[in-house]
């Protein structure tokens, strides 16, 4: 069963909130983040797919998979003074893997790797009490050539029929965005006009737009990392989206989003 | 079919494998980095570093690491961890 | 453009030659072996792509790719003492995973991993002279869920495409098979019978049957590795197979074929 | 959509990982075999095996490995190589 469906931005400032940031803007986001929380916690869910591009943390150039699950027994990450570790809900972790490997995606699994912050960080904000086990699914954001717009809506649409033949009570939440240029020189001048239309059209429901989007056009706007909510509006379809907040910080669009299944 | 090259993160070329091994293991191997703040060429000689790449890990200037083809995510972040170790910044303001 | 198309075994006991195997037998797989060294010479190709099943060599548990790209500058293996070498034609690999992206297939990419003997073995009775680069191809045949024979022949048919548009004179050829059953009670009682039928496919120029046959089967047949041949049957199509031998020994069955173009 | 078990190769399950490392290190790792065959039990504690798993391992049993997980090629691989370490064959007899 597909229960829930979110967007969470990820920018570790969030977490580590140094003296560089806009202290109520960031508090502003945790409030929106605890807002999913409760959600979760509502939705009496019994595990999160969370759908995330790797900062080169887990994947570095000897093997860059496209999509990839992570179906280990647990999962396990570090940032500054925190420690996680994450149990992964292993038969759904398998049956994703599984069925669309039969459904011809050519995924990628792995029982072993570290966990990247684009994972861990809506997490620390976001985990019901008393938490629940995940299924870390990856999408190549990060290191050219990514997978098409297209493709990951694609892997989305069959994601969201897995996902909803099951038994389990499953949240999907995607991770990451909206946009920042992280290491280039563009970091201090993000395209938050080009988020906001966007934010727009998935208002409407409109979100397979999202789809017909080219990758050189994610990477022109500092949008790379859309590709895991394209995997999300693949599985939502038209489902029209309730933007908790989007706050423009000075190097990073950061926007929470619920859908209305 | 084929895409254009995009604008900001581009295809990491096979010539930059190992200069680009080094600024992965200099953001997230906590061991490495503390090797190489110890001594930069020693640490560089473990993964075969050459000497252009070397010298460009060393003076540290972006476009000319991205020029050798690093990636510029792993640029940005060698440079930031490398910052954290040697002035530990406070955290968590408020 | 697609020059060639080639399926070869790879027992490494071919290459090792210990007391336990049929000397002439041996003898007459290496013949073919030379036969498709002089062919690759004659047809003046530019570069190998080769297709194998990783032999849980280069990847682990770690990362389990369904299908993987090798684009580093060089790739190499070690057998007792041999030790193999393989410069990789970069601009190819670089296509094939670019365009393969592009086309909708989710390829892993690997700029740094050992090679499997999958691999080398072909290549150390095939390679003409002087020596060509490769790209070295993977397919997951060993590690479940493998991806199934008709995403493989997908896949081989957008190979074929990209190879064919492409101004190198490329040999495409697939490594494994047929029957054998390493580390279970099959070992020493390959499916001879089914080897034999599926030739007579191949010979016929109906390869694109085996895209309808189901990963059990594979598994049952002890013929996991003849993914890597499906991926070969989707770029050649209905071209017919010439057997230049097949080989039951006491643990395979020995195959070199060529498909003629 | 979900395949039937297949006969012979199976889904490696992530209760079997280390097991299944201990037996990818003897198959491809020389210098950890050479380890192992020094004082096996110190070898799979580095890799932080279980003692149920280590008693499989030593005893060597296909089925008891293959009952807690382990690939039937790894199996097959790690005890061939572990094999030709104790008394090397003689290759390329024609
Ligand atoms: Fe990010
Ligand atoms: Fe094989």
């Amino acid at each position: 069963m597909l229960v829930g469906a979110f967007a969470c931005a990820h920018t570790p400032q969030l977490l580590a909130r140094p003296g560089t940031e806009d202290r109520d803007l960031v508090l502003r986001v945790h409030a929106a983040f605890a807002r999913v929380k409760r959600r979760l916690e509502a939705l009496r869910a019994d595990a999160i797919a969370i759908v995330a591009g790797d900062h080169v943390e887990a994947f570095f150039l000897d093997s860059v998979p496209a999509l990839a699950v992570y179906v280990g027994a647990e999962c396990a990450g570090t940032f500054g003074h925190y420690r996680y570790r994450f149990p992964i809900h292993e038969p759904l972790a398998r049956a994703i893997v599984e069925q669309g490997v039969e459904r011809g995606f050519d995924l990628c699994y792995t029982q072993s790797a570290p966990l990247d912050y684009a994972f861990y960080v809506p997490l620390h904000f976001t985990m019901p009490e008393p938490a629940l086990p995940i299924v870390p699914l990856h999408v190549n954001v990060y290191l050219p050539p990514q997978p098409t717009p297209r493709r990951c809506f694609e892997w989305g649409a069959a994601l969201g029929a897995i996902v909803r033949a099951r038994s389990e009570r499953v949240v999907l939440m995607c991770s990451g965005g909206m946009s920042h240029f992280p290491g280039t020189d563009r970091y201090a001048s993000p395209e938050f006009e080009y988020d906001r239309r966007l934010l727009d059209t998935l208002r409407e429901g409109r979100g397979r737009e999202l789809a017909a989007v080219t990758g050189e056009e994610l990477d022109k706007m500092g949008n790379i990392e859309l590709r895991t909510w394209a995997v999300v509006l693949g599985a939502v379809g038209d489902a029209k989206a309730d933007v908790y907040c989007y706050e423009p910080s000075w190097h990073h669009g950061n926007a929470v989003v619920e859908w209305a299944l | 079919m084929s895409a254009a090259e995009p604008l900001h993160y581009r295809f990491p070329p096979a010539s930059a494998y190992r200069l680009n091994r080094c600024l992965f293991a200099l953001k997230s191997d906590d061991d490495f980095r503390a090797r190489f703040l110890q001594d930069a060429r020693a640490a560089m000689r473990e993964l075969g570093l050459g000497d252009d790449d070397a010298a460009a890990v060393l003076r540290g200037d972006r476009d000319t690491l991205l020029a050798r083809g690093a990636h510029p995510y792993l640029v940005f972040m060698a440079d930031l961890r490398l910052r954290m170790a040697r002035e530990p910044v406070t955290f968590e303001y408020f």
